[in-house]
């Protein structure tokens, strides 16, 4: 399965770099989102992947006997997910804004500043 | 003591403005007070120092790399040190008096006084760090002295023109001293003096390129002459002190400083000599040629400066006296003449040859300073100018590999120095008088007191010259030779060859001057070839520099974002693929067992969504696009057992839906804009990058072995964190310090948004009929440009 | 063991609804036809899933979760499939070329968003 | 204009009234119980946000913001300074910065209640983070008013 | 007794697998955007579905959870993109 | 609702006191607490129309989750044959239902049932908007949807 | 109460004043209050962890009691407690000078939470052992600069906003893209476990793939060559207090990034990665410097130097000896002061004239001389010239060079500081000089200039101080890089000497 993830995460990437390479400024919103997804599903894969066997121990119990996913990974994903979320949101609000003070979406037309 | 002296310079320098305002007119001499008893207290070591001795004082500054304030005092230092204090004090009264009234005149003599203590602290200095120190401030501070009219445009460009020259050669010289350390294992004069000569040293040669970069660059040699004369956009006295006996002598200070150490090889020979007879040459032909006062006196320092170079060059026992000798009477007979040109303008209003003749009768006085000096300059008898001649004749013929040429080069130089000592001493002064824009008269004291006494003394030390000699002079030149000099001077050596090749150049010089006109006529070719000379070249060279960096600037920074983008991540393919195929073997992970149908159901529905929201059109379908993948991307969290990931994930997607949701009616539309090629370019980009994330993954879960530190959490989980979901005792109490920074995070985005959006100017269509009025004008428009909407 | 029977029973039922309504999203002709297909079959399904998970586990507390799912999605399809069936009136979304009668059309006020009923306006009830 | 905002749907209106006080405890079930099992304070915060913004696009800004009572700006400040807060208790017993610090309540009816610093911690995280998204949201819904 | 859960497990994914394709069909179809959020809604309750199947699978009842947050929160997207389209955006999809 | 929510808290407190937390547990609790309830407050008149509401409710439910079936099976139906026999189009309803809620529940359960899908209220609240697969004959159609809102109404008022 | 608690201050003080000043947000005069309080505050802290550090060595905090490598450590050795003083000392210089420039409508929506905020990520930054802690405390930093960024709306702001979060927000993913791939690798967060941890990877190389995408990330961070595209696109554009506070600080966090890992993790394969940082650091030296020979706009004019001075930074890391990592410290102590002060006194050539364009500028040293002296100081020091701070960093770097026979970097280095006093040499003479251009802009003379003068003078005091009194300036820098040099002293203090 790790293969397969890794191809989906290099497609993410691929794909997230190629809509934030657009003249278009609004493509960079798809673009933010899909590098976030690729980069946390790239730690999730390298961290290792393992099926259901969820970081949650039973009540009564003191640890999981046998093997267990990786919680430490799982914790940074949530950390990166709600930071790129917030991130996200700022960069929206600013495309938007910028639109609205330039008057143009062309990425070409936004040279008044090197 | 040494330090006193130096360091006061500099606190009076500070107060210099303030005083000035509360004493006015006489600040000039009050200062002047300052250099006088610095003269004093280093004439009181004369006895000492000729003797042979040093003095020597260190004060700690950065100890650990062996850098500190150390003052030696012997010969040389002596001489330079008396030179500055000496002709300091009549300029600092000559100064008060001829810029009297001048708004800015607090901070002229700042900088005046700064000038002297970094000229006192370069000559004084035994440690090469704190003389490199100096160094710069002179520098500096003749930066701001020569850009002192800094209204005037020509003026700014000369100063920063004198300004780079000289700090391109210091940057040299720093390095060139650095590497001095290192060789001789010290950064002090002294020791380094002391120590072998590193002329066999495997650093020696570009430590010495270094070097003489920087002399040659701050003493004006060809062909870094130019911002010499150019400099002379200073007030008079500023190129009175500068270019007599400070400023450009720093180069020749240094030179003869590090004749011990340095000198004496086949390569110090030659191109000091060489480069000082052309400099020499150079200077004064351009003198010859020159109308302008300032401009031959400053061409003629060039000369001088030339043929210490060379006589530095030489290295012989001789020529080092015959240096230290030159160098005393250049020193006061430019100072003099230098003051004198001031005079004239300030008195007269003229600054040309040209437009001076017959002035004897109206300024007798300065007539008298004037002619003693220019005699002095071009070397008659009985005065100090001519003993440094024939000593420089004498070192000449004694010398060894370029005998001849040197000769002839300094016979030809001195033809023309009588040429110009000629103009000085008798075409302002004889003739025909004419009309000045000023009513000439002589100045008062404090003008004339500079020219007066240092004319006087040229003609005392012509006279006497075992004064200067035994107490000077010999002890200087020891400290240039590295031993002992044991000549003196005389100013009849009877009659040898030095003798009549001067009454040769004499005669001819003379004759020059009868034709001087004619001679500039015939000449006018060298003004022509001056478009090719290296003053061009220097103004060539700094429009280069600026259409380079704007070349640079257009092509690197080019306000594309698309190509930061795309050069950023062209440095992620190289450098990290360049890494990876440095790699022993390249072991992917590669491995397809295992698979379960859903798995490979959502992974390739992602692969089809993500393809989608690429190509989308759209920007509403590739947000609908994105609510799908954000559901696929759960799906693979939950199969691959984090719960409280996916379903962070499902809300966080649909948190963001909602919020393009928000904006979308006021983004623009996706708009296809970029060419086919420019597609493929960043299509290409995009692959490559992706592609290199898919290896580095194969890699490194290839290559993983070790065990993760989160059996610890899971451990510990229910017994220390009291919480059996570990993911969230992480986020909670193993790694809350993550937790707290994140959720700063989100509290930014928020007031980032809020400032964002209440600190706005723009205002929005608000109603339907409003909107749909905007997005008929907007179809209109594109039907016209023909833009998909 | 019938418990468990039951369990795939509901399983498979369940998954054949959701395909159901696939299929109807996928096949049917308009946005309102589709609709009706997700709204129904979407629901149904899930809830049979629910039910299926429910037989399975047999434990009160995933019978708790698994039917405040159903009554969620109980709950929330409709209100959406309101909301954008209601929407696509104002942006004009076409509907099949064989549907027999649309009261809603033209009730609409474009700036309002006042939807009229068909008492206020015989006149333009006659005219559709 | 503003009657234009109010035209909004009757059966959307009514369903966020009946969904809110569900969505709402939800995400306050979600945060207490997710030091045990799935959920927590950003989670919950989530779900809380999500169940204000229904009320928004139910109703509209108005309503959301009369209901939320604080501006959620407020509502951020409080729930940073409850989780950077949550780090101190530990000094004043002397322990290490951002220690956990676990009291157990005796309390009359309620029973024993388990109070600690990673709860308050939570909790924080749970009002930053309904702040946070609430204040973009607001923001946002609000300039389509100017 | 295991066999058949697994068989309808099994079962049940290619069908959800196969729903899930029909539905990012007409998601990628559209053609109006109203059609894409209704397929979008039904993937969310495919998701659901699928997760209700894992759940079983894993044998973990931890998963019902994210069915939970699904049902509750998944139509607000939907609502979200009513509210986008009422704003009276006359764009042209696609 | 009040009643209602007392019956739900009684519940609670019930599972609470039997330690039986749990889906039987509440269920339980649920049923006796409202047994105590229309005992203990059989005089009072909301009492009595509470004592209605819930047996209806539950053959409610029972006729609903029939409905939804068939509207499965139907839609099935539809699904998996060709479209020609549909013949869709939207109706307006004239509404009893009068409170928001009573509206909401209706138009939800409209949705829910075979061949129609509540679009709008209008503005006035005097009708509901119902679009339907199979308006053969409309007057048949709104009848069948009355019949609904009766069910509902009985279980809510 | 311990010692180590000092490390945790630096952050959680001013994360603290942040959201009091959040929750007072419309009072402003409170505000500024906490502006002032807050920083000062913190500058304290920073003084008391440097007097620690340099006491008694590396300070450890187990932040939550969990031991190392399980736990988040905060690690102040030398450079992180240097770097946090540093940071205090520009915090509360920007306080200070926003207190009069600050328009109060910026101070009503967030201008001052922005603030602490920033400089809370900064310090977390410098602070943090623990490599994922640092992506946090970096998108912290990085997103109150974004914030911090567009207030006020203007279109250069956006224009340069939108390049700016783009290419970090780019430089963050490549960052998390090389946590996961080093975790992946590893099992590991803790950056002294890892430097252990990696000593155990087979192949080498393939450590130095991860520390290429680490350089790459880092270096976006520091506006290194050729990735430093979002710095001239935005640092002109916000106000004067913000450009000064993230010319003296942003760049520097990356450059610190840089410095912690190419010494303490990526150490195995130095003659690979630090001479690819050998070429970045000339490159960027001289690419940095010929960009601002082209622009003719004081705070572009700025911008560009970072960039170069970045180079010598880097240059000092790139040659690994312990003179150039003394000389790099010394460069970084001296940049941050001498960075910030040259912007803030940019702000009051803005004040008085109203204008950073050159040609508008004009007469500046006839009027106001005493400014003319403020930025004289700087601009001299910013060259290189002696005794300025910027002598012996530059002085340091170039012998460092010289005896690494690094000859071609020596001269580029020696080329960049000329082609320094150029630019500012320029500015000199166009905006002090040259005679006002006619017709003069007409703004009249704000008041409260007296405290901006304070300000920049002090830090224009620290200038001169650090270049005449440099010998416990060197010394500090020489305790830094002895640490730098012997991660294993890290090592031994984060996870125990075994
Ligand atoms: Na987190
Ligand atoms: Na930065």
């Amino acid at each position: 399965m790790t293969t397969l993830m890794a191809i989906l995460i290099g497609c993410l990437y691929a794909a997230a770099i190629y809509m934030m390479l657009r003249r278009s400024v609004v493509k960079l919103v798809i673009g933010l989102i899909l590098l976030s997804n690729g980069a946390n599903l790239l730690i999730f894969t390298a961290a290792g992947l393992q099926r259901g066997v969820p970081p949650l121990i039973d009540k009564g119990q003191q640890m999981i006997a046998g093997a267990a996913a990786d919680p430490l990974a799982q914790a940074l994903i949530l950390t990166a997910i709600v930071i790129s979320f917030g991130v996200l949101a700022f960069a929206v609000v600013l495309i938007h804004r910028a639109c609205e003070v330039v008057q143009t979406d062309d990425m070409n037309e936004m040279k008044g500043t090197d | 003591m040494v330090m006193i002296a130096v360091l006061s310079c500099f606190v009076l320098a500070a107060l210099a403005p303030r005083l000035h305002s509360l004493t006015g007119r006489q600040t000039g001499w009050l200062l002047a007070l300052l250099p006088a008893a610095i003269f004093l207290y280093f004439a009181s070591l004369i006895p000492l120092i000729s003797s042979g001795e040093t003095v020597r004082h260190a004060y700690q500054w950065l100890p650990s790399m062996a850098i500190q304030f150390s003052f030696l005092v012997d010969g040389l230092s002596l001489l330079f040190v008396l030179l500055i204090s000496g002709i300091g004090f009549f300029i600092l009264a000559y100064a008060g008096r001829y810029q009297e009234g001048h708004p800015a005149l607090g901070r002229f003599f700042l900088f005046l006084l700064g000038f002297m203590g970094s000229m006192l602290g370069l000559v004084l200095s035994d440690n090469l760090i704190s003389l490199f120190v100096f160094w710069e401030l002179t520098t500096i501070s003749s930066f701001m002295l020569i850009g002192f009219n800094h209204e005037d445009d020509d003026t700014r460009k000369k100063a920063h023109q004198g300004l780079m020259v000289t700090v391109f050669g210091g940057l040299a010289l720093m390095t060139g001293f650095i590497m001095l350390g290192m060789a001789a294992g010290s950064f002090e004069l002294s020791e380094i003096l002391a120590g072998p000569s590193l002329t066999e040293h495997s650093l020696y040669l570009p430590m010495l390129g270094l070097i003489l970069l920087g002399a040659f660059t701050k003493s004006a040699q060809t062909p870094f002459h130019f911002w010499l004369p150019n400099a002379m956009a200073a007030p008079t006295p500023v190129s009175a002190y500068l270019h007599s006996a400070t400023m450009v002598k720093a180069g020749i200070y240094l030179l003869a400083r590090l004749h011990p150490t340095l000198g004496g090889s086949a390569s110090w020979l030659t191109i000091l000599t060489l480069i000082g007879a052309l400099t020499m040459l150079t200077g004064i032909i351009l003198a010859s040629r020159s109308t302008g006062i300032k401009r031959v006196l400053a061409y003629s320092t060039v000369m001088a400066l030339g043929t210490l170079t060379m006589l530095l060059g030489l290295g012989t026992e001789k020529a080092a006296l015959a240096a230290v000798t030159f160098l005393l009477a250049h020193a006061l007979y430019k100072g003099a003449l230098f003051m004198i040109a001031g005079i004239l303008d300030h008195e007269a209003g003229v600054k040309d040859f040209r437009d001076v003749s017959g002035l004897r009768r109206l300024m007798p006085k300065t007539t008298l300073a004037a002619m003693l000096a220019a005699l002095s300059l071009a070397g008659v008898i009985p005065l100090f100018g001519f003993i440094g001649k024939e000593l420089l004749l004498e070192a000449v013929l004694s010398g060894s590999r370029w005998q001849l040429g040197l000769t002839i080069a300094t016979v030809t130089a001195n033809i023309f120095v009588v040429l110009v000592g000629a103009l000085l001493a008798l075409k302002p002064w004889f003739g025909k008088t004419i009309t000045t824009p000023k009513a000439a008269h002589d100045p008062g004291p404090a003008l004339l007191a500079g020219p007066l006494t240092l004319a006087a003394l040229g003609l005392l030390f012509g006279l006497m010259p075992a004064i200067p000699a035994d107490y000077l002079l010999r002890a200087a030149a020891s400290a240039v030779y590295g031993e002992p000099v044991s000549g003196t001077l005389a100013l009849w050596h009877g009659i040898n060859l030095p003798l009549m090749l001067s009454v040769l150049s004499l005669s001819l010089g003379l004759l020059l001057y009868r034709f001087w006109t004619g001679w500039r006529e015939h000449t006018i070719f060298i003004e022509r070839l001056s478009q090719f000379g290296p003053e061009a070249g220097y103004n060539k060279l700094m429009q280069g520099l600026v259409s380079f960096s704007t070349w640079q600037t257009k092509t690197l920074q080019n306000g594309n974002l698309r190509h930061y983008l795309i050069t950023t991540l062209a440095t992620v393919v190289l450098l990290v693929g360049w890494a990876v195929l440095r790699l022993d073997k390249i072991a992917l992970n590669i491995d397809f067992s295992g698979l379960q149908l859903q798995e490979v159901t959502v992974v390739g529905l992602l692969l089809i969504t993500v393809l989608a929201a690429v190509t989308a059109k759209s920007f509403l379908v590739s947000v609908a696009l994105i609510g799908a993948l954000g559901f696929g991307v759960a799906l693979i969290y939950v199969f691959f057992s984090a719960v409280d990931v996916g379903i962070t994930q499902v809300l966080v997607e649909t948190i963001t839906v909602l919020l393009l949701v928000l904006v979308l009616y006021r983004l623009p539309e996706f708009r296809q804009l970029s060419s086919r090629a420019n597609r493929a370019r960043d299509a290409t980009i995009a692959l490559l990058s992706g592609g290199l994330i898919t290896v580095l993954i194969l890699l490194v879960t290839n290559a993983s072995s070790m065990n993760s530190i989160s059996s610890y959490f899971l451990e510990k989980s229910v017994s220390e964190g009291y919480g059996r979901n570990v993911v969230n005792v992480i986020l909670v109490d193993f790694r809350a310090l993550d937790t707290l920074g994140e959720i700063f995070v989100l509290a930014l985005v928020a007031i980032g948004v809020y400032s964002m959006m209440h600190l706005r100017t723009g205002v929005l269509p608000v109603t339907n009929a409003d909107k749909r009025h905007a997005v008929q004008k907007q179809r209109e428009k594109s039907a016209k440009t023909g833009v998909k909407p | 063991m019938i418990i468990e029977l039951l369990a795939a029973l509901f399983l498979l039922i369940g998954c054949l609804f959701m395909l159901v309504a696939s299929l109807g999203v996928y096949r049917m002709p308009d946005l309102l036809t589709r609709m009706h297909a997700t709204t129904k079959s979407g629901v149904l399904g899930a809830s049979l899933i629910m039910c299926g998970v429910m037989l399975f586990f047999g434990e009160s507390s995933v019978t708790l979760k698994a039917l405040a799912v159903m009554a969620f999605t109980t709950l929330t399809s409709p209100i959406a499939a309101h909301a954008i069936g209601r929407a696509s009136y104002f942006i004009g979304v076409p509907l099949w070329k064989h549907t027999v009668k649309d009261a809603l059309k033209d009730r609409y006020d474009p700036d309002t968003l006042v939807l009229r009923s068909p008492d206020q306006d015989a006149d333009s009830n006659k005219k559709s | 204009m503003t009657s234009r905002f109010n035209m909004r749907s009757l059966i959307l209106s009514t369903g966020a009234t009946l969904l809110l006080p569900l969505l709402i405890l939800f995400s306050l079930f979600l945060l207490l119980r997710g030091h045990n099992e799935p959920g927590g304070g950003f989670i919950g915060g989530l779900v809380a946000a999500a169940a204000i913004s229904l009320k928004l696009f139910a109703e509209d800004y108005r309503a959301a913001r009369t209901m939320l009572r604080v501006h959620p700006l407020q509502l951020v400040g409080v729930g940073l300074v409850l989780a950077a807060g949550a780090s101190l208790p530990a000094l004043f017993v002397g322990e290490s910065f951002f220690t956990a610090q676990w009291w157990t309540l005796n309390l009359p009816i309620l029973g024993s209640l388990k109070l600690s610093t990673p709860l308050i911690f939570d909790i924080g995280v749970y009002l930053g983070v309904v702040g946070s998204v609430l204040t973009v949201v607001f923001t946002l819904a609000e300039a389509e008013h100017s | 007794m295991n066999n058949i859960i697994d068989i309808t497990l099994l079962l049940g994914f290619a069908i959800l697998s196969l729903a899930l394709l029909l539905a990012l069909l007409r998601l990628l179809k559209g053609p109006t955007l109203p059609d894409r959020v209704v397929a979008l809604e039904l993937i969310a309750s495919i998701t659901i579905g699928i997760i209700g199947l894992y759940t079983i699978l894993s044998g973990k009842d931890t998963y019902i959870d994210v069915t939970m947050v699904l049902a509750l929160t998944a139509f607000l997207a939907a609502i979200g993109f009513a509210r986008y389209l009422e704003k009276g955006s006359y764009r042209d999809d696609n | 609702m009040n009643l209602l929510l007392s019956n739900l808290v009684l519940a609670m407190i019930w599972a609470a006191l039997t330690d039986t937390f749990t889906g039987g547990g509440l269920f339980a609790g649920f049923i006796l607490s409202y047994l105590v309830l229309i005992f203990v407050f059989r005089q009072h008149p909301d009492v009595r129309k509470y004592r209605l509401q819930v047996p209806r409710f539950i053959s409610f439910m029972v006729f609903f989750t029939k409905e939804l079936i068939m509207a499965n099976l139907k839609v099935a139906y539809d699904v998996l044959t060709p479209t020609n026999l549909m013949k869709p189009g939207v109706i307006a309803m004239p509404l009893r239902a009068k409170t928001d809620m009573e509206i909401t529940i209706l138009a939800n359960a409209i949705s829910l049932t075979p061949g129609s899908l509540s679009l709008d209220v209008s503005t006035d609240r005097l009708v509901l908007y119902v679009h339907v697969m199979y308006l053969y004959d409309e007057q048949e159609v709104l009848s069948e949807l009355k019949r609904l809102e009766t069910k509902i109404l009985r279980v809510m008022r | 109460m311990d010692m180590t608690l000092l490390v945790a201050l630096p952050i959680i003080l001013p994360l603290l004043f942040g959201a009091v000043s959040l929750t007072l947000l419309k009072n402003h005069k409170a505000q500024r209050w906490l502006a002032v309080i807050g920083t000062f505050s913190i500058l304290l802290a920073a003084c008391a962890l440097m007097w620690h550090c340099q006491q008694h060595g590396i300070i450890v905090l187990e932040v939550g009691s969990w031991p190392a490598p399980f736990g988040i450590v905060l690690v102040a050795d030398l450079l992180s407690a240097i770097m946090v003083l540093l940071a205090a000392i520009t915090g509360v210089a920007t306080a200070l000078y926003s207190l009069k420039t600050v328009l109060t409508r910026f101070e009503r929506f967030g201008y001052y939470p922005l603030l602490h905020l920033l400089l809370a990520g900064v310090n977390g930054a410098f602070l943090t052992g623990d490599i994922f802690n640092l992506y946090v405390w970096f998108e912290v930093l990085l997103v109150a600069s974004f914030a911090l960024l567009i207030q006020g709306g203007e279109r250069a702001q956006m224009e340069g906003a939108i390049k700016y979060v783009t290419l970090n927000l780019l430089s963050s993913a490549l960052f998390l893209t090389a946590i996961g791939l080093l975790y992946g690798l590893v099992g590991s967060l803790n950056m002294a476990d890892i430097a252990q941890r990696l000593t155990q990877v087979e192949d080498q190389r393939m450590v130095t793939v991860v520390a290429m995408l680490f350089l790459i990330a880092f270096s976006i961070k520091a506006a290194a060559f050729p990735l430093f595209f979002w710095l001239p696109a935005s640092y002109h554009t916000p106000q004067v207090a913000v450009s000064a506070i993230f010319a003296g600080l942003l760049t520097k966090v990356g450059v610190y990034a840089l410095y912690r890992v190419f010494t303490l993790i990526f150490n195995s394969e130095v003659e690979f990665t630090h001479n690819i940082l050998l070429w970045m650091a000339v490159l960027t030296m001289l690419t940095g410097v010929l960009g601002a020979a082209a622009q003719f706009e004081v705070r572009r004019i700025l911008s560009f130097h970072i960039i170069s001075q970045i180079g010598y930074m880097m240059l000092g890391l790139a040659l690994y000896t312990p003179l150039a990592l003394i000389g790099g410290v010394f460069y970084i102590m001296h940049h941050i002061i001498v960075k910030a002060n040259l912007f803030l006194v940019a702000g009051l050539i803005y004040r008085l004239r109203g204008s950073f364009e050159l040609k508008r500028l004009g007469g500046l040293y006839k009027d106001h001389p005493g400014l003319a002296v403020l930025f004289l100081i700087p601009a001299l020091s910013l060259a290189g010239v002696p005794p300025l701070s910027g002598f012996f960093a530059k002085f340091i770097l170039i012998k460092a060079g010289v005896e690494a026979h690094a000859w071609w970097a020596v001269g580029i280095a020696l080329l960049v500081g000329l082609l320094t006093l150029y630019s500012m040499m320029k500015i000199w003479n166009e905006v002090f000089w040259k005679a006002v251009p006619s017709p003069a802009p007409a703004i009249p003379a704000p008041g409260g200039n007296g405290l901006l003068y304070c300000i920049t003078g002090s830090l224009a005091a620290m200038t001169i101080a650090i270049g005449l009194f440099a010998e416990p300036i060197y010394q500090l820098a020489q305790q830094a890089a002895t640490q730098l040099l012997n991660p294993q002293l890290y090592i031994n203090a984060v996870l125990g000497a075994d």
